[in-house]
């Protein structure tokens, strides 16, 4: 059976899906979505645990580049587990913060969309065909359009909508892209493609510049990178807790994951860095998405579109890693992944919990919640601490790790501009503290209610992701490990 | 018979007209549209590729219960392809359609410009909420 | 029971007592002698580690967890600067968890729970930089301090803390985010390790022309270090209640970071990589700058406390400019400095607390003739500033007298400064007592709080008590200044 | 002459394309979208791409026109003008096109047979799908065995539509929220339902067209179609059927939440077949497992059951899709002209539904 763990990580949640649709009792649905979840978690977690060297695994018994090959590596494994594990503790939120009415006899649709995501999501990750990408991209898509449509106010519909129409232009960038490079070198096999790639009259081409350009436009917009990024605020602040928290941690991660695929891998870092001289066009990119998503994080009224615009500005931190070209700078920004993905679902989880208890997300809204709400407005503060990169949390470790990166390349304007972009982070989050902490509450609100008064079901995720985050902090040594030896595999074209 | 590539122009040609009524259009049934062009042509351009001269559609030719020798066939990858491209394409406007009724029901409009700036007021009246109510 | 044990002790003690206040917060009386328990234990474990590390010259280690960064362990280790550093706080703790409990009371101050339970990770956060084996360490519990003491600044959660807690987060943060950490990074990648070592890391990784740059970044990274021009941060932190002026303010915090800049001097660049350089000339002038211009800026001070934390701005330069000089003598005196300081200055805080819990006066013009009915506070206010003043037989001397020493090995202008800068303490501090004693009181003020001027005595006996007692230790220090430097002396030899 | 077709396609195409642009009526922009696809469906046949053509038809031409015309029968009819020009898309678009234009200059003329497209893995299938799956149609075997899984993807996606779709219009009807008023009497589309001929020709030709599908699904091996066609065709009867007799018609045949399961089904048969190779020690959608000592038997057996899992699926969310949208009542009448009352769907002056409260 281990050797169908490959598989069956994503085969999981994507048969239980349809399985949801027969069942329809919501009880039932919810705990069945869970525990395809878990077992999810648990066949990646194990894949991560156990990969040394890559796996193969030929999908239809035809070997690569004949048939679709799914290729596990220490990278894979690392966000097939990070994407798994995210998904279970956003999967227990469940269906809170939707409208009414999809809890109302809906209830296993929404579970169904919410599994085929992850599915979609994961076989992404795990895939090594480059078509196949593009169609599981399509269903992660797909169901995330649905999903975040169910947000509570009718904001939800237009965000989806415009996701929708965005998403899928970068989908269909995409399609260009690999089809440009089908056209140039005859394979979907993301190795073969790389193989033929060293070849001059493929290598050298035209057209596979523009397949380059597409491909990289068309995750650019999926990840939202500056100034592609106009969905991305609505779609997360508008959609349910659970879908936000999720998306969060992992949908941008994956795109993240496949744009260094397409450039480390299907082209190849010397021809990206090297003949296009592609880091300093990133570079700057990466530095306008950092300061810009911070920036107007800092004046933001709610609080997820807080959140949402933070993660525009952490998304210029990934691909300012990516932008060095270096080994160090692919370990900085996987690391970096990972660290943000559990930071950020962790803030989304617990402004879930702050919404089921104040209604709202306005941070106007928020005022005096730390006399009101105390656990809810301290896991906001370390989760805060987090994405600032405070040390004793995961995020300093992989800030730390950028910062030697871009110092071991003597980037100095870049390493000072990353501190600097980190204090934008303390402004937009402190500022959400005083409210909390300084802001007299509302005459009319409700008292504290001891610890009954929490939405655990929020909380509780909440606060061992909190928890995961700081013990990464003070004690990353397994991680980075597994990450450096991952990154080193990635960096030289290794799938 | 070959055509160089003047057809992969006429091809990026309708890409870009799609692509165009996506941007362009403020009505969110015409972006649809919109985007069903643009998906289509890139379907095209990927039927384009398999196309060999002379060749004939991938289903072998038997001849007593074996494929006939000596015909060319134009090549079945990018038609697979492709049907899961047009799969993809019918799934995205259901979905995008759907979005749009219910948008329609919301705002009591498909045009982007309208829903925009309901929006907005819809917000700028929130805030107005709050600042009254606030201490 | 080895001397890891006791390091870790020694951490855990003041984390488990922040648990612990925590949980009893509901009974005051349960909850502050938790606080005690806590402090006393948690004196109890350094002292246990001062036999070792000061006769025997023992270096105790501690690997709480490999790489928490790549190559970078979590680790501790007690070396004499370490040691003194973390004494001061600690022997420093329990009186002013006594003089806390009368002051907080006396005050009638909300959130008392939340107060304490800061306190004890403020106490937990030195610790850890006191005992920090590397860089990285060091700046995690650095950072753990300032979060620890934001709480406590912006306690009274007014605008007037909340705009404090803004500068105070805003120069703190600033600095190590964006220059301490640089400077941490940038050493990690030029000496490839961070770990503190005798003699220094960086020599012969980095070239002579990059050291003032990087020295600069470590000098105004270490904000608490509050250097000219970064010290706003100080006179703001003021709005706190005095107990947290007194401890963190003229001791923990601040000293933190003067600290971590004779860390960084002795054992990250090397005294000799400095000389050779001379990467530090231009500290010292900073330094000086920042002296003279802290005493002035004192005079102008009404406030007590805002007139106390200018001379602390200025009191911490002398450590810096000890630091700076890179010379035996400037090393230990900056050391011991750390320590008398301390003392005297708490002493201050806790008369100028003391003063505001009894008559709830703030400014130096309303104390007239204030010693007359608070005679113990003034008597020991007048010791603290003979102490910070540097007059014999008060400890401060000794560490003037250091430093003044380490100036006179070619840096002989400084010596200048330092005699420049006591006369300045004399003329803001000295008139103060002088006032209390001496002076009538104003009438108006004698009138504005009816007749307040007579109804009130001294401060409760938990405020009175403390104050007495720090004022002793300045005494003691002239005695006791020659242990402490040889403590100190393995710092500058071999 | 093949060129002469080609070119003259094209330049319809062009022109549909423009026109489509233009044209403010969305109505006949739905329907030129629709010819639009024709169209290329016509071009795919040239280029031999039967089996793109043949979906391309049923899909843009036919489903998808549908879907379009539903939705115009739940919105507007007509598109507002313009405020501004948009210099930006203008700007992006020319940068794309030039981009890809210069894409193409290093292509591989079109029909070049020694082009990588034809060397790569391609051949491998031209060449060897006889001998390795041993049936006629190379596309077919493509889809179902060599890149099955994509297939099965491919059908995730379809089934996703479906529940998106689901979850997007079915919430709110009249069965779902017990507290709502009953639903007027559903206007019926009186002059469409009162012309004979219509109504004679569907009922005629209903049974055959069923047929038909079910001949492509079966087919598929030998010749175009397949599953996916197949599950198309099928439902675009049945939709044809409705439009003439009204959804609940069709509903009578086909029941609601019979359809909605049969949407699992499929992708439960198709994964079905995968988890049995599995656990038969196989990789997944391994047929030869099924077969192990006739791999080419196994071949066929899987083949003939995914694709008949693909047609459940397809079908059925293709009529779940089409029954949300026909059955969702109309929320208000739009200012401008009262719209064709399309698929026999519900048009009723302004029943509230919960999207009242959904802002508040």
């Amino acid at each position: 059976m281990k050797e169908q763990l490959p598989v069956l990580v994503v085969v999981v949640p994507l048969l239980t899906a349809p399985l949801l649709v027969l069942l329809r009792a919501p009880a039932a649905v919810r705990i069945l979505s869970l525990l395809a979840a878990a077992a999810s978690t648990a066949a990646a977690v194990t894949l991560a645990l156990t990969v040394e060297a890559p796996i193969s695994y030929h999908l239809g018994g035809w070997p690569p580049p004949i048939g679709i090959e799914y290729r596990v590596t220490q990278a894979t494994a690392f966000v097939l587990a990070l994407v798994t594990t995210i998904a279970t503790f956003s999967l227990l939120l469940g269906a809170r913060g939707t409208r009414s009415e999809v809890t109302n006899g809906r209830t296993h649709l929404f579970y169904a969309a919410f599994l085929l995501c992850l599915a979609g999501l994961l076989g992404m990750v795990v895939t090594g065909d480059a078509f196949n990408v593009f169609v599981f991209l399509e269903i992660s898509s797909l169901s995330t359009y649905a999903l975040v449509a169910m947000g509570r106010r009718r904001r939800a519909f237009t965000a989806a909508l415009n996701y929708l129409i965005l998403g899928t232009i970068g989908g269909t960038f995409v399609l260009i892209g690999i089809g440009l490079l089908f056209q140039m070198t005859g394979t979907l096999n993301a190795l073969d493609i790389a193989r033929h790639m060293t070849q001059a009259e493929v290598g050298g081409t035209r057209t596979v510049q523009v397949a380059f350009a597409f491909l990289v436009v068309g995750f650019g917009i999926k990840l939202a990178v500056f100034p592609l990024h106009q969905w991305l605020p609505n779609a997360y602040a508008e959609s349910p807790s659970a879908v936000s928290s999720f998306l969060a941690g992992t949908a941008t991660k994956v795109i993240y994951f496949q744009t260094m695929r397409a450039l480390l891998v299907l082209f190849g870092a010397s021809y990206v860095f090297g003949t296009l001289r592609f880091g300093l066009f990133l570079g700057v990119l990466s530095l306008l998405g950092m300061f810009a998503g911070s920036l107007a994080a800092i004046y933001q009224t709610s609080l997820k579109r807080l959140l949402a615009y933070s993660s525009i500005g952490q998304v210029g931190y990934l691909t300012l890693a990516l932008s060095f070209g270096s080994e160090a700078g692919t370990y900085a920004g996987l690391l970096h992944m990972g660290a943000h993905a559990i930071t950020k679902t962790a803030l989304f989880v617990v402004a879930a919990a702050i919404v089921s208890g104040v209604g709202t997300d306005r941070i106007d809204a928020l005022a005096g919640l730390g006399k009101r709400l105390p656990l809810c407005a301290f896991a906001f503060v370390l989760g805060g601490l987090g994405l600032i990169g405070v040390p004793g949390t995961a995020g300093f470790v992989s800030k730390w790790a950028l910062l030697e990166a871009a110092l071991a390349d003597g980037h100095l304007g870049y390493a000072a501009a990353l501190l600097l972009s980190s204090l934008l982070a303390v402004v937009y989050v402190w500022r959400v503290v005083e409210v909390m902490y300084f802001r007299q509450p509302p005459p009319d609100a409700p008292a504290a209610r001891g610890l009954r008064g929490y939405d655990w079901g929020a909380l509780g995720p909440a606060l061992v992701l909190m928890v995961a985050s700081i013990l990464l902090g003070v004690w990353s040594s397994p991680i980075t490990g597994y990450v450096r030896t991952a990154a080193t595999q990635l960096f030289r074209g290794g799938l | 018979m070959n055509t160089g590539i003047w057809n992969y122009w006429v091809v990026v040609f309708l890409m870009m007209a799609g692509l165009y009524v996506v941007m362009a259009k403020r009505n969110y049934v015409k972006k649809l549209m919109g985007l069903s062009i643009f998906q289509v042509s890139v379907i095209m351009l990927y039927v384009s590729m398999g196309k060999v001269t002379g060749g004939t559609a991938p289903i072998y030719v038997l001849d007593g219960g074996t494929p006939a020798e000596g015909i060319v066939y134009s090549n079945a990858l990018p038609h697979v392809l492709m049907l899961t491209a047009i799969v993809v394409g019918v799934a995205t406007t259901a979905v995008g359609l759907g979005l749009i009724v219910r948008v329609r029901e919301a705002y009591g409009s498909v045009e982007e410009d309208v829903v925009t700036e309901q929006d907005r007021a819809a917000e700028a009246a929130e805030a107005r909420d709050f600042a009254e109510a606030g201490p | 029971m080895n001397a890891s044990t006791a390091i870790v002790a020694a951490l855990l003690t003041p984390l488990a007592g922040a648990l612990l206040v925590a949980l009893t917060g509901r009974r005051p009386n349960v909850r502050e002698t938790m606080t005690a328990l806590a402090s006393l234990a948690t004196l109890a474990w350094v002292l246990w580690l001062v036999p070792a590390v000061a006769l025997e010259g023992n270096r105790p280690e501690l690997v709480l967890a490999r790489d928490m960064l790549p190559g970078v362990d979590l680790a501790f280790q007690v070396e004499p600067l370490g040691l003194l550093y973390a004494l001061v706080a600690t022997v420093l703790w329990p009186v002013t968890s006594a003089y806390a409990v009368g002051y907080m009371r006396g005050h009638h101050e909300t959130h008392q729970t939340r107060f304490f339970v800061c306190f004890a990770l403020a106490i937990f956060a030195a610790l850890g930089i006191a005992f920090a084996a590397n860089l990285g360490t060091l700046f995690l519990f650095y950072e753990v301090l300032t979060l620890s003491t934001y709480p406590l600044v912006t306690h009274q959660q007014t605008d007037e803390a909340k705009r404090a807690g803004r500068v105070y987060l805003g120069i703190l943060l600033t600095t190590s985010v964006c220059l301490l950490l640089l400077a941490i990074a940038w050493t990690a990648t030029t000496a490839g390790t961070l770990d503190f070592r005798p003699g220094g890391i960086l020599r012969g990784h980095i070239p002579a022309a990059s050291v003032p740059l990087l020295l600069g970044l470590y000098a105004y990274g270490c904000g608490k270090a509050a250097l000219m021009p970064l010290h706003r941060w100080l006179p703001n932190a003021m709005v706190a209640p005095t107990p947290v002026s007194a401890l963190l303010h003229a001791v923990a915090v601040v000293k933190a970071g003067v600290f971590a800049i004779l860390k960084v001097v002795v054992y990250v660049f090397g005294l000799d990589l400095l000389r050779e350089t001379g990467g530090s000339q231009w500290l010292m002038w900073v330094a000086a700058f920042t002296i003279l211009m802290g005493s002035f800026i004192a005079f102008t001070k009404d406030n007590l406390k805002a007139r106390l934390a200018y001379s602390t701005i200025a009191q911490l330069a002398y450590i810096v400019l000890g630091a700076a000089l890179a010379t035996p003598d400037g090393i230990l005196g900056g050391g011991l400095h750390i320590a008398t300081h301390a003392v005297g200055k708490i002493t201050l805080f806790f008369c100028a607390g003391a003063i505001l819990v009894a008559s709830h006066k703030k400014n130096i013009s309303e104390m007239d003739g204030l010693g007359r009915a608070m005679p113990l506070t003034m008597g020991a206010f007048f010791v603290g500033s003979l102490s910070i003043i540097g007059v014999p037989p008060m400890g401060g001397s000794w560490s003037k007298w250091m430093l003044a020493l380490g100036a006179a090995d070619g840096h002989a202008i400084f010596i200048g400064v330092l005699m420049l800068s006591s006369l300045l303490n004399i003329g803001y501090l000295i008139p103060i007592p002088i006032r209390a004693f001496f002076f009538d009181p104003k009438p108006e003020h004698a009138h504005g709080h009816g007749s307040a001027a007579h109804a009130h005595g001294e401060a409760p006996l938990l405020c009175v008590v403390p104050l007495c007692i720090t004022a002793a230790g300045c005494l003691a220090l002239f005695f006791f200044a020659d242990q402490i430097v040889d403590l100190l002396r393995p710092l500058v030899e071999g | 002459m093949e060129l002469l077709i080609t070119v003259t396609l094209f330049a319809f195409l062009i022109w549909m394309a423009v026109v489509i642009g233009r044209q403010r009526d969305l109505f006949s922009a739905s329907m030129l979208t629709g010819i639009f696809s024709l169209i290329c469906a016509g071009l795919f046949t040239v280029m031999d791409a039967v089996d793109v053509a043949f979906t391309e038809a049923a899909v843009g031409a036919g489903i998808s026109t549908v879907l379009f015309l539903a939705t115009l029968a739940l919105t507007d009819e007509r598109e507002r003008r313009p405020e501004h020009t948009p210099l930006a898309a203008i700007g992006v678009v020319a940068l794309t096109g030039a981009a890809l234009v210069y894409g193409t200059l290093d292509m591989p003329a079109y029909g070049d047979p020694s082009a990588p497209v034809h060397t790569g893995v391609a051949r491998h299938y031209m060449e060897r799908s006889w001998d390795e799956i041993g049936l006629p149609n190379i596309v077919t075997g493509v889809l179902a065995s060599y890149r099955g899984f994509d297939t099965f993807g491919e059908l995730g996606v379809i089934f996703t539509a479906g529940i998106g779709v689901s979850l997007l219009l079915s919430a709110g009807t009249p069965e779902l929220t017990p507290g709502a008023p009953p639903p007027p009497p559903k206007s019926r589309a009186p002059y469409v339902r009162e012309m004979p001929i219509l109504r004679t020709v569907s009922k005629a030709l209903m049974p055959y067209i069923l047929l038909f599908a079910l001949y492509v699904q079966a087919h598929g091996d030998f010749g175009p179609g397949g599953g996916f066609q197949a599950g198309v065709i099928f439902t675009a009867a049945l939709i044809l059927y409705g439009l003439i007799w009204g959804p609940s018609a069709v509903e009578a045949f086909a029941r609601r939440r019979l359809v909605e399961r049969a949407t699992a089904v499929g992708l439960l048969i198709y994964g079905g077949v995968g988890v049995t190779t599995l656990t038969l020690g196989h990789s997944f959608l391994d047929y030869s497992a099924l077969s192990p000592e006739h791999p080419q038997h196994g071949q066929h057996w899987g083949i003939f059951v995914v694709e008949l899992g693909v047609g459940i699926t397809v079908s059925a969310v293709m009529l779940v899709i089409y029954y949300v949208f026909a059955s969702r009542p109309k929320k208000d009448v739009s200012p401008m002209r009262q719209p064709l009352p399309l698929l026999g769907g519900a048009c009723v002056g302004d029943v509230s539904t919960e999207d009242a409260e959904a802002d508040s």
